[in-house]
């Protein structure tokens, strides 16, 4: 008999996949993700990918628990890996992970499971994937039927043979899982509940695109770029059900000015990229800025500069998003926390670019994009919907002085007045101006927005203890893991606050900032942009920056880590 | 005074004697054609250039955007709403240099639009510099030693795209410009009109002489001929004017959008559709 | 193993079966036949996308930049030091997508260089959205409802602006690829090599056997006949393998530069005059 | 008789010529200056002009002392109109402005005196400007021969009669000019000397293109774009006599591709832009970044966003050149206060961009490239030239891991190595990496050379007081206005540092902004972009921005009425 592995006092159980591009694992996850989550216990999965499409070394993350579960984990307890090789996980593989697979890989003190694969899959490599799925399941006490059920849907439309292979795939891993918690070999210990199976599974990227047709989203014109595609190509597959023209178009300049002008046109448009895609967007968003022409643009970061690493994670573009493009341009950016963030932040993104005329970024990253949550359902979900089009009747003038700066939006072929709109400095016709006087007024007219809008910004979350004399501080992805290593650490001792509005900032945090005697920015880039941005907003620099480059999210262990030191008084 | 000229006394800031004018006044004589009832479904989306300000000088909607960026633009806009006519317009350095790669892949799409070029073969408003269409050799102030590419040739491109309009006037000749625009506007597709004309400031070597030199009008030529007309295109010692390839009934890109299969309503009176969202959410559970 | 190829071992990170594979071994082949002297000289010059990976894989000096500029990065190394054998190398979508501006205006400057392009009709690297070779009506991620636009047609405008080596293999002709690609390095010119290749993993359509049913080689072909060339070109039913077109003896970018008319002298190898700069300072006074 | 105008106690004379685009107006002031300089006069001139070929509304102001003189005043002492139009001047014509043309515009209580530039100039629209340029220079007490020596010069391709045309609308102007002296009308008392007369009238344009010759620049690609296009042209006129590449590229994206493609082939390659250009070639710098390839930059800034006003000044740019591209990328930015800095500061550009291997830009404006200043000529220009290009051996590696960071480069050709340039996270040989140790330390190595470039950072020029409560900083364009400022409003209250480097900034510039009560910051942009700057650096906020976005720099009467107010204690 093996060492006995007893994972029943887990919280919740790391389970990480692994193997080479094309063998399944991202079929694996979402298969046994679905299935875990109508057992009724919530999970979290994550990939982490090489940028190719076959061969190299990939993985995924489930991590399985009976509470909520919203963060990537560097410990793996479970490691079934695909292929015998575990070069890029090395350092993550501890003494109580079991690995289940080639015996191989039992060396340098590591141990585990005996497992093949091929002979569960008989023989066929492409059901490997299969094969540790069944496995998986049944450790989990996970009733086979409901990987039976989700089998037959998912090949409902392929042959009887592929369904009836990858069904016997299943059996067999999940026989011998199921032989394993019978010897004792290992203990797992989840209960189950009914919350789980009411909530939805759903990714950063699913989030988004639902979120942005809870807006209105009618028009996306993209360059596929990773990670940003996956939004691109779920609206996409929505173009023949909703009100809406997807288009790729032949580069990134093309598709802002292609979604500049359908929003002239009267349409929402929206375009998804990364940093490098919106790094040629600049121009455009600036003519956005000087036509009041509102814009959503999703930015989902990865390292870089330039190529970098296509499908690695970093938080680094958010200087560009707020630099971007020449000359003032008042602008919002979002930086959603989570899936459940995502939708609504996407929402609202159109909302507040169709009032007040501007563009509205959201900022994600390859970690949140990929990342499946397990969240409710959104009830109401065109509850923010609006409209600000008016009708032009003649002598319409599109930039009318106001006294919010903003004038009433017109298109085209709606009422009897023209719209004009240009790029030049202009009047109140959209005339070409030299007039200084004009110009002085247009300047003011167009930034007098960012007022209101920094008045009416989201706040901060905050959590642990509002108190506390250290003042951590997060924005985008980081929010899981934040949470959980607040947890993990005691939040007695901190106080921690969560920007899912970047910019712009609303003024009322300066005295919580003020207050603060250790101030903690933790993001993953080189230099702090954020912290870079609390400086010159509020005159408070941060007293410590928690940075991280390396492509890969922070690890609940690393916060909680560094978390931990807090307690120490400052 | 037609309802598509401006009312008030506009400044119009291009030079005296620029072969704009001509041409501004041949679009206008376009646009007559359309009725006044079209005026609030006309729109111009132009560059920058001084072709590119064109639209300022007119009583139009209008959407002056960026150099280059036009046919982006424009492609939009008709995405948007297809009951629009959209025009777009520029100079040849905006439409075939700094916007080339939307150039190509605009033409590809077939999209319903009237796109006219201003070829004067020079960068105007930047006050001289070669543009793709100048001539090999061609001195300016960018190219002390004359110019070394070998001219952009826009109607052959477009025919190897498979344009299904594809023309060229010269501003001087405006009975052909407006019959041209005019036939080019009820074009159902992508409808390019390349306008030669001198730029009086700057090109010094291409004037209203060199043009009427160097080209003559097309008579029996066959405009569906593809092949004929990219032959035609080729020709270097004179520039054949009038249409050169016409292609009527292909399908337009709005014809295949999913969106208005069973419903020709632009997007703007369009509303998300809640059922259709709650069920798509519903899904994910 | 020849001097073209990495002495380390390589992972080589296309998917088995590519035709990426193929291509590399034409290409080696190729490099080979340039002898190993010239080695330190051949440089290649790519974008992004799994054909643009292909210098990694070999032993050569590489400038592996951004997706859709190797065109321009090319054109000035070769500018820069006129003795470098200059190959820009790239998929469809980098090089006709994201870069087809620049393939429209380095074609007209006639540089130096070879222009390797894989045209596999799809966007490999990023997972199978359409590129602008792919056929109208495919099925993709992006495009649910099918391809609308109509297929980038590379040869034909190249032809249009007078490239002088126009070429188009299959890659898996290898026979016919290697002998292709050594004339267009040889060529002095512009050489456009549109190399046709399967992608396993995501173009379900244009197979190896759909490439092999709707290619043939070309025979008895005029390659002087430009014109016949652009015909062939437009053929939409079977797409015709070999050299479409070729003209020899057309000066190149760099015979019409100032600075090479009396020195040949790479740049890194020349220093500023300093006789001439403090005569020019001194113009000032 | 006219009412006298004495300006026989003016320091300098602000004579300003206007007129329509098309009238000459930019060949009487190189005329002129040229004239000025060589009687023995220093002068300062600058334009303003409408984004148009002909008509509108242009103007030239030349100011002419006996000292030094380099800024931009709006006051006008003399006015030329060559067309009866002074809509676009109004606000800058007061009572002792002397307006010498069409009697029509002695209106509303201006006064001046009548002359027919017409009748000068024989009828022909052509030569008002030659007409002008005589009246002008006869005031100035400069001899005719001077003129007429000139004019000579600059017809010679001309034909006879060509050149006789302009010396008699020449002459006309003059002798007009000489009998208001003569009779009284018009006093004007500047002493010419000989230093003036060794100096040069240069250009920013002029001399960043001089600058770039002696820092090697042996490649030139660009896109025209108003006002960056000068340094262009001036750079491909070199072409034949100097070992330089100059190309029209088919856009901005294509001009910065090239120079890195230039500089990996050994040459020295630069783009000159403005803005809207700039904000195409972030993705671009971005790959600069990462390959660490060098590139030199010039943006000739203009009033965005988008087109904005094309032919108009403003500092609107510093946040894109900051923050342009994705990921992190190393930088310097250099903003010359004047034509002496531009050439230094171009030239170095060069050794730097070479010598660390990153991008540097120079940051210009409209206002500093079509103003001509008379400075005394360079000598020894190629004093700071070296370059940094090692001859490659077998096994050579681009990325060598180093103390500093940078690694010794080769370029291929040159040596028996292999050069592998790479655009994704990559290895010391420049192969593709996807681990994420060497992210890690690629990131530092590319990072690490920004704390070198800071503590080598240029100062800024420091003025006035060093002592005194107020400090006033500025950077580039508005050295010479802010200096005259400074003058007429009493230097002892105040520390004025002007600042040509504007990033990395050097970090032993803490206590000289730590030590001010009260840190004042003028700007030509409408947020105060370089005071961001400093906060974020130095910890230190602005109490008070002076910014203008009007489309004009900084006039001398405006910087001088706001400082005059740091005379009252803080
Ligand atoms: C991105 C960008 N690059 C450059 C410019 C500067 N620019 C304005 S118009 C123009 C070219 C004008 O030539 P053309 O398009 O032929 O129009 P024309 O004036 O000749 O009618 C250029 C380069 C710009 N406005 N934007
Ligand atoms: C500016 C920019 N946009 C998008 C991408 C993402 N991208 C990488 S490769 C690629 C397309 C690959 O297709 P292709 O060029 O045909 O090469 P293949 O992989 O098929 O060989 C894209 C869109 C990028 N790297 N940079
Ligand atoms: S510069 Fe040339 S094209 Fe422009 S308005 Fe003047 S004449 Fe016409
Ligand atoms: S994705 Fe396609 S093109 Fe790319 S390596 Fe795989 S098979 Fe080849
Ligand atoms: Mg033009
Ligand atoms: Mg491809």
């Amino acid at each position: 008999m093996n060492r006995p592995y007893d994972f029943s006092r887990n919280e919740d159980i790391s389970i990480i996949i692994s193997g080479a591009a094309g063998q399944g694992i991202k079929t694996a996850e979402s298969l046994i993700t679905a299935i875990i989550k109508r057992h009724g216990l919530y999970c979290f999965s994550c990939r982490e990918y090489m940028s190719r499409v076959r061969g190299g070394l990939n993985s995924t993350q489930v991590r399985v628990s009976a509470d909520p579960v919203a963060a990537w984990r560097d410990g793996i307890d479970i490691l079934i890996p695909l292929t015998p090789d575990l070069s890029r996980l090395d350092h993550r593989i501890s003494d109580t992970t079991l690995i289940i697979g080639d015996p191989s890989l039992f060396t340098e003190g590591r141990t585990g499971i005996a497992f093949s694969f091929d002979e569960a899959a008989g023989g066929d490599g492409r059901l490997y994937n299969t094969a540790a799925s069944g496995l998986i399941l049944a450790l989990l006490h996970i009733d086979f039927s409901l990987l039976s059920e989700s089998l037959n849907e998912r090949f409902a439309n392929k042959s009887e043979k592929i369904r009836e292979r990858n069904l016997t795939a299943a059996r067999a891993g999940y026989e011998q899982g199921g032989a394993l918690l019978r010897d004792g070999t290992v203990t797992i210990a989840l209960e189950p509940s009914p919350a789980p199976r009411s909530r939805m599974i759903v990714s950063g990227t699913e989030a988004v695109g639902l979120g942005a047709l809870a807006g209105g989203c009618s028009f996306i014109s993209s360059y596929p770029m990773s990670p940003g595609t996956g939004v691109f190509e779920f609206l996409s597959r929505q173009a023949d059900a909703f009100p809406l023209v997807s288009e790729q178009a032949e580069d990134e300049i093309a598709a802002l000015n292609m979604a500049l002008g359908a929003w002239y046109a009267g349409a929402r448009g929206m375009v998804s990229t990364s940093g490098g895609g919106f790094a040629l967007m600049g121009e455009a968003l600036s003519l956005a800025g000087v036509t009041e022409t509102p814009a959503v643009i999703h930015i989902a970061q990865r390292p870089g500069p330039a190529t970098g690493m296509a499908t690695r994670t970093e938080q680094g573009d958010l200087n560009l998003a707020l630099h971007a493009g020449h000359g003032d341009v008042a602008r919002v950016i979002f930086a959603p926390g989570n899936p459940d963030q995502a939708f609504r932040l996407t929402a609202r993104a159109f909302s507040l670019a169709d009032e007040y005329q501007i563009p509205v970024i959201i900022l994600t990253d390859q970690y949140l994009v990929d990342a499946r949550h397990t969240i409710p359902p959104w009830e109401d979900p065109l509850a923010g919907y609006a409209s600000h089009i008016v009708e032009t009747g003649d002598g319409y003038q599109r930039y009318r002085y106001t006294e919010s700066g903003i004038s009433p939006r017109g298109i085209p072929g709606f009422g009897r007045g023209l719209v004009r709109v240009d790029s030049h400095e202009h009047d109140e016709n959209g005339r070409i101006s030299e007039d200084w006087r004009t110009r002085e007024k247009m300047v003011q007219k167009r930034m007098k927005r960012l007022e209101q809008l920094a008045a009416s910004a989201i706040m901060p979350s905050s959590h642990g203890n509002p108190e506390a004399a250290t003042v951590v501080v997060s924005w985008g992805s980081t929010l899981g893991t934040a949470l959980e290593a607040l947890g993990k650490s005691g939040a007695e001792q901190i106080h921690y606050l969560h920007f899912s509005q970047v910019y712009p900032l609303n003024p009322a945090l300066r005295p919580l900032l003020q207050r603060a005697d250790r101030l903690v920015v933790a993001e993953n880039n080189h230099t702090g942009q954020f912290a870079d941005l609390l400086a010159v907003t509020f005159g408070r620099r941060a007293d410590e920056r928690l940075l991280q480059v390396n492509g890969f999210p922070f690890s609940v262990e690393y916060l909680t880590s560094r978390f931990t030191r807090y307690r120490r008084p400052v | 005074m037609s309802a598509y000229e401006p009312v008030d006394g506009i400044d119009i800031s291009w030079c005296p004697g620029c072969g704009n004018f001509p041409i501004r006044k041949s679009i206008i004589s376009m646009l007559v054609s359309l009725g006044s009832d079209a005026q609030p479904r006309v729109v111009f989306i132009t560059g920058i250039g001084q072709a590119a300000k064109m639209p300022h000088f007119l009583h139009v909607n209008f959407f002056n955007g960026l150099h280059g960026r036009a046919l982006a633009v424009a492609a939009a806009v008709k995405m948007a709403n297809p009951s629009l006519v959209v025009i777009a317009e520029g100079g040849d350095g905006d439409m075939y240099g700094e916007g080339g790669n939307h150039y190509i892949h605009t033409i590809r799409r077939n999209i319903d639009i009237t796109h006219i070029v201003h070829n004067n073969m020079i960068y105007g408003l930047t006050k001289g510099q070669a543009s793709p269409t100048s001539q090999s050799g061609m001195i300016t102030r960018v190219q002390p030693h004359g110019v070394i590419s070998r001219p952009f040739n826009p109607l052959a491109v477009a025919l190897s795209l498979g344009a299904t309009f594809v023309a060229r006037t010269f501003s001087g000749d405006m009975p052909l410009t407006e019959s041209v625009l005019k036939e080019a506007v009820n074009h159902r597709g992508y409808a390019l009109v390349d306008v030669l004309h001198p730029c009086v400031s700057f090109n010094k070597i291409n004037t209203s002489s060199w043009f009427k030199e160097h080209t003559y009008s097309l008579t029996g030529h066959d405009t569906s001929d593809r092949n004929g007309a990219w032959r035609l295109a080729m020709e270097e010692e004179r520039l054949a004017l009038g249409i050169y390839y016409r292609e009527e009934g292909v399908p337009v890109f709005s014809d295949h959008l999913a969106c208005y299969q069973s419903d020709r309503t632009p997007l703007f009176e369009r509303r998300p559709d809640e059922e259709k969202l709650k069920a798509l959410i519903r899904s994910f559970v």
